[in-house]
């Protein structure tokens, strides 16, 4: 029984007032400092108007007078929920125009990195996913989870969500023996409880209900939009850039990518459930055979000055595709760096979906695309 | 009509076994911290408040140049003859800017570091005048701020120390 | 479909169009001559397969960007003399071109066959004007709304162009080299 | 408000701020604990080690030994309650030597029963809602409230929450927003919580342990359930902000589509009993089938289970929660009609509904689970008294309550409805077609 709501609701015989509300910036489920003006009839909802722009902490004019190594720093605050992909992706773009390859050993520490914190970023989905929908336990059980990885960040690099852990040229330290068998124990643990997840939340019939047929975006509207990562998968469309263009060594590693029928929040939800257990996967098989050797590449300067020219990398971040344009006129900053954020294009989506849907609708599907206000705002 | 109970059944059972799962986690132990009474000690390399040691800093600047957002500012003590010796006469940092990033202390030369993290995560701040922390020849690892209403240097009242201060790393 | 005999299609339709100087990494770069090549070009690549706009986003080349254009209010240091910021400065760095020109880009992605071709046009830096794509993509949409608040391009054709990210209040386009912050009400 | 002008900033001299001491926690060794294996905290391990852990076997401990408190307390109060006539007479002697007419007699035992089914309410406020945060929290492995009650650590799991909760909001200002139609606003809390109290008379806490002992119970707790929607409403539109309007409106459509279900629901249970008196329902299920099944209407073989099922279903949607709370639903309405209440106001809405989640126990302790009879024919098991196994059946019921919240999802404002009219009210209809057939052919009345 599709849920989508199919006569416009301007011509039902009943004439209502419209209602205009804000939703936002201070919500408990918009995910930080987002405001939709919802402009309301009954329960339908007739003009949507998403306004961004609270968390602008204008990180690309700081790249101007910032070094490179200062960048990476910079590069925590923008998809605060995962920070590993974004060293990676600015040391990436960084280390093309430096003409530096770091060693082995670095780059299977980086996918392993960036792994872990995928699952610690789509855990902490899946726990606000469940609250917004109304269940508060899963909420509690993924958390539980996640600050077992946040644990482990902290006894590597330090901090807990702002790793600067991944530096021009490698990675800050190497990792201890009893590092990686935390982690494996980790793994251990983690795979009963995503059949758990299962029960409580993806295949629960009101959960279903609430999902399955709601907020449906097709494959060509999804490509339209530019989305990426788990919402473009949702709607069908096989494009993950580990696969489309291996960075770091992912070619090593064998994973398949999940992928959604209909484009519901469902599929959105379940594609996020399904690369948990992927990630274990590379997780398992990259510290299996964790390359010797050194951890950082030898000449990196301490002040880098590369040559003039343009870069762009992109990786597969917990959100999307996330890239990097840099540009570099040979001083010691960036000239123009340009953060292509997920997000950003994800969050785009929603003026045109959420017209004729239901205000419940709309939290469902806000909270199925999945967006980081520091990462749409930059 | 089959179909009809067939989904009956199945919405059902998967109900039942999410109530089984909350039920089996009810008779779980928790796994929460008390935190006023229990306190968590951080890991050896946590990136807390940072210290300072003004005898062992040979003002060479390179935590200036390697902060990001320019937190960290100090002057060459000089001798009598007027002549930059390699002595730190102040130092400062300001805490309202510093993200905590370990790049002065990896760009410190000293053996013992002279900037180094502490494993405190409870830091306050009372005033604004306390963000920006100044250490002098013989000031407290902890160093003390400027109360600009006294015109003095005060210890900072927000210093919480989570246990005796962690052992400078090398 | 290779680059080259893709690149061979475009040349063909297009003599002004060439292959830019300085490719980014090994993607196809192809620079247009004008503003008005950019929608047929765009659409003629989304019939190639080419189905969407990934990143849009332009380069203000007039020279190191201008301190002046950033807040700078520290906390109040005892030993700085009033005022005093410990100092960065944006140098220019010799031998790289400082025009006054504003270099655009457009990164168009084939789903498909895993392709990217990166579109550049350079224009003069005053009054940018070129056509909008959001007839042909929608995801332009936003991304040009951010680079009209960024960076003061005008996009003709777009529904609605107006600020995205920066607060209204805030009067020129931060991301342009020769942005001077004016003084508003939180700059205490 | 404007900035000082600046000629006012330099005029009036800043006071001197006094010397604010900051209270320095320092935690060392000594007076607290310093967790040094941070892996020790991690939930596998905690799991394994379960049983070595001094909290979890305190916990346990205390269990049994409430459960053993009850059980005695109940057999000795068990000889105490045969008494209730001859403590009625007394009253009535004690009464008639000081002159005072039979018919006041009546009326004080009368306001004795009422004042009793009033602290019954006013207690369970107190302790189901300590209860639900003891159980959420253990079932999200967290621990809920530990630290109310006796400073010294003596705390045993925080049994002084609620009360102190009771008392912090007595003393919260009641705020009544700008935009309220006063008198509404105000007026809101007393219509919601006036017939709950009034449904709970013919509620019989026992065998023979009624307040009132009508004739037209069932009819009568269901008509006066049915009125605090009307407060709900007024709540809804008097709050004056939008999101407490969809939120009563939402209410509304709830409360009454599920009165329907909730009815039918216990139309066979009626026709087994015979009559709508609580008392003659909860007899009629005496007895054991084989010796050892007790005939309890939930037990006969497909109608009970269908008629049970239904009405937890519809009784968790007439109290508003999860999975049917949509009009305080958290993430969408940030909490629906008691946005704008604070205070006493807040608490009595809060009251309410654990009032009618002990109301909804109690029916279907009565209905289905033969209120006051043992489960078991044998030694141990009839030594304790009626209201005792009442009261462990209504505790029972309410768990399930607070289980089935704190797993499932929230439903959407239409699929709620279209499950009520298109899923529960059909079953009902074929459920009551069904016990008619009982009737005719299996169970001769």
């Amino acid at each position: 029984m599709s849920n989508q709501v199919t006569n416009a609701p301007s011509n039902s015989p009943v004439k209502t007032d419209q209602l205009f509300i804000n939703l936002g910036p201070q919500h408990p489920s918009t995910h930080g400092v987002l405001r939709i003006g919802l402009t309301i009839e009954g329960e339908i909802i007739i003009k949507a108007v998403p306004d961004v722009g609270y968390l602008h902490r204008g990180t690309e004019k700081l790249a101007e007078v910032r070094g490179y190594h200062h960048c990476v720093v910079l590069s925590d605050r923008w998809d605060y929920v995962s920070a590993m992909p974004n060293n990676l992706v600015f040391c990436l773009a960084a280390e093309k125009l430096l003409g530096v390859k770091p060693p082995p050993r670095a780059d299977a520490l980086r996918v392993v990195m960036c792994e872990t914190n995928r699952i610690a970023s789509h855990l902490l989905f899946l726990g606000t996913y469940g609250i917004d929908l109304g269940a508060f336990t899963p909420f509690l059980y993924a958390f539980r989870e996640r600050e077992m990885i946040l644990d482990l960040f902290e006894m590597l690099c330090g901090a807990r969500l702002t790793y600067n852990y991944i530096r021009l040229g490698g990675v800050m330290v190497d990792v201890s023996p009893e590092w990686t068998a935390r982690l494996k124990e980790f793994v251990e643990y983690f795979k009963p409880r995503l059949d758990e997840y299962d029960t409580l939340l993806t295949y629960n019939p009101i959960f279903m209900s609430r999902t399955k047929g709601v907020g449906l975006i097709s494959a060509k509207e999804a490509v339209d939009w530019a989305l990426s990562g788990p919402n473009l998968r949702g709607s069908g469309v096989n494009y993950d850039v580990r696969k489309h263009e291996p960075y770091c060594g992912y070619e090593q590693y064998d994973f398949d990518v999940p992928l959604g029928e209909t484009g519901s929040c469902w599929d959105r939800y379940f594609c996020r459930a399904q690369e948990m257990r992927q990630s274990l996967r590379i997780i398992e098989q990259a510290l299996a055979k964790l390359p010797e050797g050194p951890f950082m590449a030898t000449g990196v300067a301490k002040i880098p000055k590369p040559a003039a020219g343009e870069a762009y990398a992109h990786v597969e971040a917990s959100r999307g595709d996330l890239g990097i344009y840099l540009a570099s006129d040979g001083g010691i900053s960036p000239f123009r760096m340009h953060v292509r954020a997920p997000s950003f294009a994800n969050l785009a989506i929603l003026q045109e979906k959420l017209t004729g849907m239901k205000i419940s609708d709309v939290i469902a599907l806000l909270g199925s695309t999945d967006i980081v206000l520091g990462e749409v705002d930059r | 009509m089959i179909g009809y109970f067939s989904t009956i059944a199945r919405n059902s059972k998967a109900v039942l076994q999410g109530h089984w799962i909350t039920l089996k986690y009810m008779f779980k132990p928790s796994v929460t911290i008390h935190y006023p009474d229990e306190k968590l000690v951080p890991f050896e390399r946590y990136r807390g408040a940072l210290l300072f040691d003004a005898a062992t800093c040979i003002s060479c600047n390179l935590c200036v140049k390697a902060c990001p957002s320019n937190c960290i500012a100090l002057e060459n003590a000089k001798n009598e003859t007027g002549k930059k010796i390699a002595k730190v006469e102040w130092y400062s940092i300001d805490f309202g800017k510093c993200n905590f990033c370990r790049l002065c202390e990896e760009a410190c030369p000293t053996k013992p570091k002279s900037v180094w993290h502490s494993l405190d995560y409870e830091v306050i701040f009372v005033k604004r005048d306390e963000m920006v922390r100044c250490w002098k020849k013989d000031f407290p690892f902890v160093g003390k701020y400027f109360d600009r209403l006294a015109q003095t240097f005060n210890d900072p009242q927000g210093q919480v120390n989570i246990h005796e201060v962690q052992p400078r790393r090398n | 479909m290779t680059n080259d005999d893709l690149f061979a299609k475009i040349q063909a339709r297009w003599p002004a169009v060439l292959k830019a100087s300085i490719p980014v990494k090994d993607y196809l770069t192809v620079r247009i001559a004008s503003p008005d090549e950019l929608v047929p070009l765009a659409s003629f690549l989304r019939d190639e397969g080419f189905d969407m706009l990934d990143m849009l986003t332009a380069t203000d080349h007039l020279g190191p960007v201008n301190m002046s254009g950033f807040i700078r209010q520290p906390n109040f240091n005892p030993f700085l003399p009033e005022g005093a910021t410990p100092e960065i400065e944006s140098a220019a760095s010799a031998g790289y071109p400082y025009r006054p020109a504003m270099d655009l880009l457009w990164s168009f992605v084939s789903v498909a066959n895993k392709n990217r071709v990166i579109v550049r046009l350079e224009i003069a830096r005053q009054g940018v004007r070129v056509p909008s794509l959001t007839g042909l993509f929608k995801s332009a949409d936003w991304q040009e709304r951010e680079n009209f608040d960024l960076l003061g391009i005008q996009y003709d054709g777009h529904p609605n162009l107006t600020k995205i990210l920066t607060p209204d209040f805030l009067q020129g386009h931060p991301l342009r080299k020769d942005y001077v912050h004016i003084k508003d009400r939180f700059d205490e | 408000m404007t900035a000082p002008t600046p000629d006012e900033k330099v005029a009036a001299p800043k006071p001197p701020t006094p010397k604010f001491v900051m209270p320095v926690p320092v935690l060392n060794r000594s007076n607290g604990r310093l967790i040094e294996d941070r892996f020790s905290t991690w939930p596998q391990r905690i799991f394994d080690s379960k049983w070595s852990l001094p909290s979890y076997r305190f916990g346990a401990a205390m269990l049994v030994a409430i459960a053993a408190a009850l059980y005695a307390t109940g057999w000795l109060v068990g000889e105490l309650s045969t008494r209730g006539e001859q403590a009625y007479s007394l009253i009535f002697h004690y009464g008639a030597s000081y002159g005072l007419s039979p018919l006041s007699v009546g009326v004080i035992w009368i306001a004795l029963k009422v004042i009793a089914v009033l602290l019954v309410i006013l207690v369970n406020g107190l302790w189901s809602i300590w209860w639900e945060r003891k159980i959420s929290a253990h079932i999200q492995s967290r621990v809920g409230p530990t630290f109310a009650g006796s400073p010294k650590g003596r705390n045993f799991h925080g049994w002084a929450q609620t009360p102190i909760d009771g008392l912090k909001l007595l003393l919260k200002e009641d705020i009544t927003p700008a935009a309220a139609d006063r008198w509404v606003h105000a007026l809101a809390p007393a219509i919601v919580i006036a017939p709950c109290i009034i449904a709970f008379a013919p509620v019989s806490f026992g065998s023979q342990l009624a307040a009132a002992n009508l004739d037209i119970g069932t009819l009568y707790i269901f008509a006066f359930a049915g009125i605090s929607v009307i407060g709900v409403v007024m709540a809804g539109w008097a709050s004056g902000n939008k999101y407490s309007l969809l939120g009563g409106l939402r209410a509304a459509a709830q409360i009454v589509s599920y009165e329907l279900p909730r009815g039918f629901s216990i139309v066979p249970v009626l026709m087994f009993a015979g009559s709508l008196n609580l008392s003659v329902i909860a007899d009629a299920q005496t007895g054991f089938w084989w010796g050892v099944v007790p005939k309890w209407f939930v037990f006969y073989p497909v109608v009970g289970q269908i008629a049970f099922a239904i009405f937890l279903i519809a009784s968790v949607a007439e109290t508003n929660r999860t999975p049917f709370d949509i009009p305080e639903a958290e993430s969408e309405l940030v909490s629906g009609f008691h946005t704008e209440y604070s205070g006493m106001k807040w608490s009595i809405f809060f009251l309410t509904e654990y009032a009618y989640v002990l109301l909804g126990s109690f029916l279907l302790a009565t209905f289905f689970l033969g209120g006051g009879g043992a489960p078991l024919p044998y030694a141990p098991f009839l030594l304790v008294p009626s209201w005792l196994w009442m009261l462990a059946k209504a505790l029972l019921m309410m768990f399930v309550f607070l289980w089935i919240r704190w797993t499932l999802p929230r439903l959407r404002a239409d699929q709620l409805m279209d499950f009520t009219w298109k899923f529960l009210l059909p079953w009902c209809f074929a459920n009551i077609a069904l016990a008619g057939l009982y009737l005719a052919f299996w169970l001769k009345p």
